[in-house]
């Protein structure tokens, strides 16, 4: 009971739950299942992203572009499906993993092969890929009417109940499960963030590594893109801008360490999870618009005190004495 | 015992090749910055008139002061992003004040003060929680915003007093604006604490190994909260020139500063990674993104076009030194 | 590669004459630094050789050009007779050579099974990892080295130093590494676990591995190396076999003249008690710390690596703060709350983790040196260079160092010329007690005598020293008296007149006499 | 030499300002001698406008017609333009008086928050709850019609009863976020009026999305070419805007004139526009071109090819 109280992420699911139940004294509606679903349905997009973060993140590096890249890969993939209807949403979707794997790769290649750190290299694309967007759109929108039906239904089809965008979340979430824990590129990932010379020296191509995870994160943020514009019928400059904080704020208080090496899957999906239930609850229980934007902002520092707690080292203890206390 | 040998002498210094002179940091944005300065007298009629060239430094003046300040913390390797939202924060309370009649000297106090509280808060949470500042203030970045916004809801505050004006939209001598004249005075003063004081070795002593800076008796979290203290204070200014610049206030002000203010720092050649960088570097950055927008803006280039223009630069700026030195060294 | 493989013990066990691996007309260069010229070296299966070399010799820089980390700029590398190209450490792995680096090379934050087989962990048929026959190879490498006390699903963080070392080694065992390399694998350990890492060696020998030993103490070189090569100045100036050599004829062609190191003879002039320490207790580290320092007197502090000797430093000198008890130093009670403090007061702290606590890599040797007295350097907080560098020369050029300039980045000085920087910028503060946690860890005999003889000096002047060391000769050689820790807790005060190697190994281990 | 006149937007990028734009261009080969620079910043914040009317006044433009971030914040910038000599006008989203010549409304404030409830009510015979939808809460038109809307609705439509006011902050995801959370939080709901185009579209998705249609109604302001597929699909019966072409037309006509010297603004003069007509102005130097036009099922196919 113990080692399982140790998880960072049973507290996290334990939060969600006085969460959901705080909420549901003010609106008792919320806890219905059914509710759930629609909340996690909703949250689905950041959680792709969030995932698509951790793994940049624990590398100790940091990806500020992915609402840029969601932003330019969604416009691409809606010009597309206005100018060509016909082309299958699958094969859509290919395009939003390719165009978003491109963008990634770009920042990967800086980071990789001149050194320059992600940060400075990803505050760079982020304004980049946002201007190239009016570049290639000259500033107009796509609107719903432009979208083929199946472009705009395909996420909202239902397969067993439940719609297809949930069913990618499930997907991606499995995947990075697998990823983490089951290959060596997960393992090397870790690694990296832990000691990155000590990486080295066991053998990991460090640089490789990072570029190959934004890549990951690129390919995360071109997918969000087609969600993203499908979801909201609309596609401009403007989307889902100044959404890299929402991501890096979700993987934060999901516990990853920004310091690099500390981090899980379910963190990042119950970070995000947290995050969207908030956005989620708020309209609901009747508080003021205005106060919403400091209510996340406290959510986030809570969150940072209370997992710095849980990541406080406990110091090797030398006294006999104090060991078995 | 040992037969000990005559120590051998270690020079200071040892004479650099010229070529380093040449290539450092500082030069490469000086040549940068004559020929955007060039691509632009020749592109736009307008562009050399005195009236011209004073408005251009509206577009960088307040940012500037924020990251001179910045700079600092991002050497000591931290990091402010709540700047933007202690600017709005700021501003409302100098708003409020306002609307309870306070003259032009209480004004510029409240908005000091409200910005080195703020300031102050973010460093208490990193250095007394020790936190990591990126996330802290990300969490702080909205909640500051968020008080302004409870404070102000869909409101603005206005009617300053006539006298508040001047801060920013009055002129000191001809075209030299206040703003530019408080930008060259905070140059220089943070260039003399970075680069000539005992307190800015020990900012960079902390940027590059903090643990080690705490064992030679450095006081890291003392210089960390000092910093952002610092850095709160120059955002209050900034936030006192951009509200008397705007004559009024909304929580909405001085969005998107805080990135702006880092592409300044970085720019300016401050490793992102803490322990490098020079104030001369991030004055001639804050020249060359005024530059870079009003000369593109002069050619009605649209905004975001424009933020292409300074990503790339961010980049090309880095990576080019990075480049020249694999090109030389065949590797 | 698998792990089974070497159980399969000496498989084929090629004449001790033939090299298994040659480095030929190796040279490297970094940016204003010649690390390494024409230099050879061989290593053969079933021996062991010793690399020698003051600091900054270039010692650790061949071995990072063995395990494919660094490209050398000339050279040519075999193995079995075969040329090789070694690229990326990962192809250094492929040709079985494996090292114990200089610096901690492992990973707090993974498990120890983890640590053994990053990047050759074993598959499961999907190509995924395959948690259960690693936990399983794992516990059997430990198991094999006789180190199956560790828990292969502990953290690495939560294992003791000397524990951590074994997992380096068992990690170096399950590459069936045929070449195992140890650059200083001994710096940092205390007899007993020293004891242990030799039997380690001797088994790998056993098992026919090329062994490449780097050390500084010559009586482990004597103990266990079969061959030696000397290196000066990035040169090779010498190889033989150890047994044809003499220490004073090594010495000569490392240092290029003769080195006897002895102890400084002292007058021991002891005075007044200067530090009075009592009723030190920490919750967890250590618990009622009590002893007594006198004017002109150092004082040893001996024990097993983990013993709490730091932990109490740290605390006496502000870095800790939550000791409880008492401090006097003069006749007055202090209370540091910081290391800044604790220097105000006369006290200073020089630590043991060169690159974590000591140096700070960024910044110039000067400003290195001049950082704990920059309050004494400044005027009014306004910096004086003159006064820093003269502060630099004086202490510097007094510990031989061997850099280009003052203004050089100490980050690219070797090891023990980093050390040196540790020792000069806390004497530099010009204090009433310092406090030297393992003062010659990883530094050269030639320097280590500047250390020694400089320590002698201070006393001599007035000083008070406490030397906290885990190199039993060091204590035996330079303490006035011996406080041995055990376990958070001082076990015994001995006076050195009375003292044996064996007593202080035996009371520090809790081994009745 | 040509009279220069910038158009100056909230931000580019927005079909409703590429609309105006298109007025523009048609106002000045009407008018001969006038070039239109159409411009607008990144990001739409008043600092982000500040700087594009700096480099304006800098280019020594002979008119300035914006449509502001800010009512009060540009109004330095554009005093400051106007000490230069230039004509300085406001249109569609206004600035304080004090920072401009003359401001052109695109329809009588009252009249649109008379019309956007008015929209929500013609379907809503037996009365019931309907919620605003806004843009951001700073935005001074949005707020400017939904007070006016408050205020009429007590005496004009009794049986229609506002619960709530939200923001979604012309964000897409915000916007969705705020709509869902109306349903939910009033089952009754009848109508959601949305007065701004983003607003209007995640609504109308939201009520696709959840099977309202019939439902609830989505209504506001929308531009007929981004809102066709919500009137088709039957989410929403009606919405109304005015006609951006016109709008920016009048805007440019206006801002030539006076540049010129033709005409002049003062309280209760009467300036012609060209093909639109004639504006009177008000004390505050203000005017509004035309009541807002409404669009549904008989028109959208027409207009929506149009702007
Ligand atoms: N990354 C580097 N950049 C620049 N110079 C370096 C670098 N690494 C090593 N050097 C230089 O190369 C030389 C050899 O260093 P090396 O670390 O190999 O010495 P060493 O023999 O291992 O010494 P020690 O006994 O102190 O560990 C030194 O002069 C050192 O300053
Ligand atoms: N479990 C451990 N994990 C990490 N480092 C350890 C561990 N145990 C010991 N060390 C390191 O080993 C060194 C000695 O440990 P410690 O300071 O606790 O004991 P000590 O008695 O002071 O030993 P020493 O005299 O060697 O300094 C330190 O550098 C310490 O960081
Ligand atoms: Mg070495
Ligand atoms: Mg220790």
């Amino acid at each position: 009971m113990k080692a399982f109280l140790k998880y960072r992420e049973i507290w996290l699911l334990a939060a969600i739950a006085v969460l959901i139940g705080l909420i549901s004294t003010r609106f008792p509606g919320f806890a219905d299942p059914a509710n759930l679903r629609q909340v996690f349905n909703d949250t689905s997009i950041l959680m792709i992203l969030a995932l698509g973060q951790m793994v940049v993140i624990l590398t100790r590096s940091i990806d500020l572009s992915m609402a840029s890249n969601l932003c330019f890969t969604g416009m691409v993939v809606a010009m597309l499906n206005a100018a060509l209807p016909a082309i299958p949403i699958p094969l859509l979707i290919v395009v939003a993993l390719l165009v978003g794997l491109v963008l990634g790769a770009i920042n990967g290649f800086l980071v990789w092969r001149l050194n320059i750190p992600s940060i400075v290299v990803t505050l760079g694309t982020l304004t980049i890929y946002r201007g190239a967007t009016f570049v290639i759109s000259g500033g107009a929108w796509v609107n719903a009417d432009q979208m083929s039906p199946d472009f705009i239904g395909f996420q909202r089809a239902a397969f067993l109940g439940i719609p297809v965008l949930s069913w990618i979340a499930l997907l991606v979430i499995a995947l990075f499960f697998l990823l983490m824990t089951r290959t060596a590129l997960g393992r090397s990932i870790y690694a990296i963030g832990v000691n990155p010379t000590a990486s080295v020296y066991a053998g990991i191509d460090v640089g490789r590594t990072k570029f190959v995870v934004f890549c990951i994160s690129g390919m995360i943020g071109g997918l969000a893109g087609y969600l993203w514009i499908s979801r909201y019928v609309i596609a401009s400059v403007e989307v889902a801008n100044g959404y890299e904080l929402n991501i890096i704020a979700a993987c934060v208080i999901g516990g990853i360490s920004i310091a690099g090496g500390i981090g899980s899957v379910g963190g990042a999906v119950l970070g995000a999870l947290f995050l969207g239930i908030i956005s989620n609850a708020l309209p609901v229980i009747n508080i003021s618009p205005f106060w919403q934007m400091a209510i996340s902002g406290s959510a986030i520092i809570l969150a940072v005190v209370l997992n710095a707690r849980g990541e406080r080292r406990q110091g090797r203890i030398i006294l006999k004495k104090a060991e078995t206390a | 015992m040992t037969d000990t040998p005559a120590p051998r002498h270690i020079p200071d210094r040892l004479d650099k090749p010229l070529s380093s002179a040449i290539f450092s940091w500082e030069a490469l944005l000086v040549v940068v910055a004559i020929a955007i300065f060039a691509i632009n007298s020749f592109a736009s009629p307008y562009f050399l008139d005195p009236w011209s060239l004073s408005d251009l430094t509206f577009n960088f003046t307040e940012k500037a002061l924020i990251a001179f300040a910045m700079a600092l913390l991002i050497i000591s390797g931290e990091i402010d992003l709540s700047v933007a939202a202690i600017i709005a924060l700021a501003s409302t309370m100098m708003g409020m004040a306002v609307q309870a009649g306070a003259g032009t000297p209480v004004l510029v106090a409240i908005g000091i003060l409200v910005g080195l509280g703020c300031g102050a808060f973010n460093g208490l949470l990193v250095t007394r929680l020790g936190l990591p500042s990126i996330v802290v203030t990300i969490g702080t970045m909205s909640l500051f915003r968020g008080i302004a916004f409870i404070i102000l809801g869909d409101q603005a505050y206005k009617g300053y007093p006539a006298s508040f004006a001047f801060f920013g939209q009055g002129y000191v001598w001809w075209v030299v604006s206040f703003e530019l004249v408080l930008f060259a005075v905070a140059a220089i003063i943070y260039w003399f604490v970075l680069h000539r004081t005992s307190f800015g070795r020990r900012v960079f002593a902390i940027g590059n190994n903090s643990i080690a800076a705490q064992f030679s008796g450095v006081r890291v979290d003392r210089i960390k909260f000092i910093l952002f203290c610092l850095t709160g204070l120059m955002s209050g200014i900034a936030s006192v020139l951009i509200t008397s610049r705007l004559g009024s206030t909304r929580p909405s002000i001085a969005q998107g500063y805080e990135l702006e203010a880092i592409t300044m720092v970085v720019l300016g050649g401050v490793s992102i990674l803490g322990g490098a960088g020079s104030i001369l570097g991030v004055v001639l950055a804050a020249f060359i993104m005024g530059l870079v927008t009003f000369g593109l803006g002069l050619l009605n280039v649209p905004g975001i076009v424009m933020s292409i223009f300074i990503g790339l630069l961010l980049i090309i700026v880095i990576a080019l030194p990075i480049l020249w030195r694999r090109l030389r060294g065949g590797r | 590669m698998d792990t089974t493989a070497q159980h399969s013990t000496v498989r084929e066990r090629p004449q001790a004459s033939t090299p298994r691996l040659t480095l030929s007309g190796i040279s490297k260069s970094f940016p204003g630094v010649r690390a390494l010229h024409d230099v050879s070296l061989s290593l053969y299966p079933g021996q062991v050789t010793a690399l020698i070399g003051e600091n900054g010799a270039g010692k650790s820089t061949l071995v990072k050009i063995m395990t494919g980390i660094y490209q050398p700029d000339a050279g040519a590398i075999s193995i079995d007779g075969q040329a090789v190209t070694l690229p990326s450490a990962h192809a250094a792995f492929g040709h079985g050579i494996t090292a114990i680096h200089q610096e901690t090379v492992l990973f707090d934050d993974l498990s120890v099974a983890e640590n053994i087989f990053l990047g050759h962990a074993p598959r499961t048929r999907f190509k995924t990892i395959d948690w259960r026959t690693m936990r399983k190879n794992a516990k059997e490498v430990l198991d094999t080295m006789g180190a199956g006390h560790i828990d292969a699903d502990a953290r690495l963080k939560d294992l003791g130093i000397a524990n951590k070392h074994l997992v380096a080694v068992a990690r170096a065992m399950s590459i069936d590494a045929r070449i195992v390399i140890m650059d200083e694998p001994t710096a940092a350990l205390s007899m007993k676990e020293i004891e242990e890492l030799f039997l380690l060696i001797e088994f790998l020998k056993s098992e026919g591995k090329a062994i490449l030993f780097i050390s500084h103490k010559f009586d482990e070189i004597y103990r266990i190396a079969d061959r030696y090569t000397v290196f000066r100045d990035g040169e090779m100036v010498g190889e033989g076999m150890i047994k044809d050599a003499g220490q004073s004829q090594i010495v000569r062609m490392m240092v290029g003249r003769s080195v006897d190191h002895i102890f400084p003879q002292r007058q021991a002039a002891i005075g007044a008690t200067v530090l009075t320490v009592s009723g030190l207790s920490h919750p967890t580290e250590f618990d009622d710390i009590g002893f007594e320092l006198h004017r002109g007197e150092i004082l040893g502090f001996y024990g097993l690596v983990g013993a709490g000797r730091s932990e109490v430093m740290q605390a006496i000198s502000g870095i800790t703060r939550t000791a409880k008890g008492t401090i006097t130093l003069e006749g007055k009670p202090i209370a540091p709350k910081s290391a800044a403090d604790s220097i105000e007061a006369g006290i200073v702290y020089v630590p043991e983790e060169r690159g974590k606590q000591g140096v700070v890599i960024g910044l110039p040797i000067f400003q290195n040196v001049s950082l704990p007295s920059l309050t004494r350097t400044s005027k009014s907080g306004i910096l004086r260079l003159a006064e820093e560098f003269a502060l630099a020369r004086a202490f510097t050029e007094r510990l031989d160092l061997r850099a280009s300039s003052l203004s050089q980045d100490v980050g690219t000085l070797s090891g023990g010329n980093q050390q040196k920087i540790v020792i000069a910028k806390w004497l530099a503060t010009a204090p009433k007690v310092i406090i030297l946690d393992e003062p010659t860890k990883g530094i050269d005999i030639g320097s280590k005598a500047a250390v020694h003889g400089f320590m002698a000096e201070l006393v001599a002047q007035g000083l008070s020293v406490i030397m906290v060391s885990s190199e039993l000769p060091e204590i035996l050689g330079m303490s006035d008296r011996v406080v041995v820790m055990r376990e958070g807790r001082i076990a015994s005060v001995y006076d050195n007149k009375e003292l044996d190697a064996e007593t202080l190994v035996r009371t520090a281990a809790g081994i009745a006499a | 030499e040509n009279v220069k006149i910038a158009l100056v937007v909230k931000s580019l990028g927005n079909g409703f300002f590429d609309a105006a734009n298109k007025g523009a261009e048609e106002a000045a080969k009407e008018l001969g001698d006038v070039d239109i620079i159409y411009t607008g910043p990144t990001k739409a914040t008043a600092e982000a406008q500040i700087e594009v009317v700096n480099s304006l006044i800098a280019q020594k433009v002979n008119a300035i017609a914006i449509s502001a971030n800010d009512a009060d914040a540009l109004v330095p910038a554009l005093k400051k333009a106007m000490e230069r000599g230039i004509t300085v006008i406001s249109w569609d989203s206004g600035v304080a008086p004090e920072g401009r010549q003359l401001h052109l409304n695109p329809s009588d404030t009252g009249l649109i928050g008379e019309t956007i409830i008015k929209l929500a009510a013609d379907y809503l015979p037996e009365g019931g709850d309907v919620a605003i939808l806004s843009a951001s809460s700073t935005a001074t038109n949005q707020n400017a019609w939904i007070d006016a809307a408050k205020k009429i609705l007590p005496e004009k439509f009794p049986k229609i009863n506002l619960v709530a006011t939200v923001y979604g902050d012309d964000d897409s995801a915000k916007s969705t976020d705020e709509a869902k959370g109306l349903l939910k939080s009033y089952p009754n709901l009848k109508a959601i009026i949305a007065p701004t185009t983003v607003g209007v579209v995640a609504a109308a998705q939201v009520v696709t999305d959840e099977n309202l249609i019939g439902k609830v109604n989505v209504t506001g302001l929308a531009l007929p070419s981004e809102f066709k597929k919500f009137i088709d699909n039957g989410s929403s019966q009606a919405v109304a805007l005015w006609n951006p072409i016109d709008l920016g037309y009048s805007a440019v006509y206006l801002a030539h004139d006076l540049a010129v010297k033709k005409e002049e603004a003062k309280p209760g003069a009467t300036l012609s526009i060209g093909r639109v007509g004639k504006v009177t102005l008000d004390d505050t130097n203000s005017a509004a071109m035309a009541p807002p036009f409404q669009f549904d099922k008989t028109n959208i196919e027409k207009f929506s090819k149009i702007y």
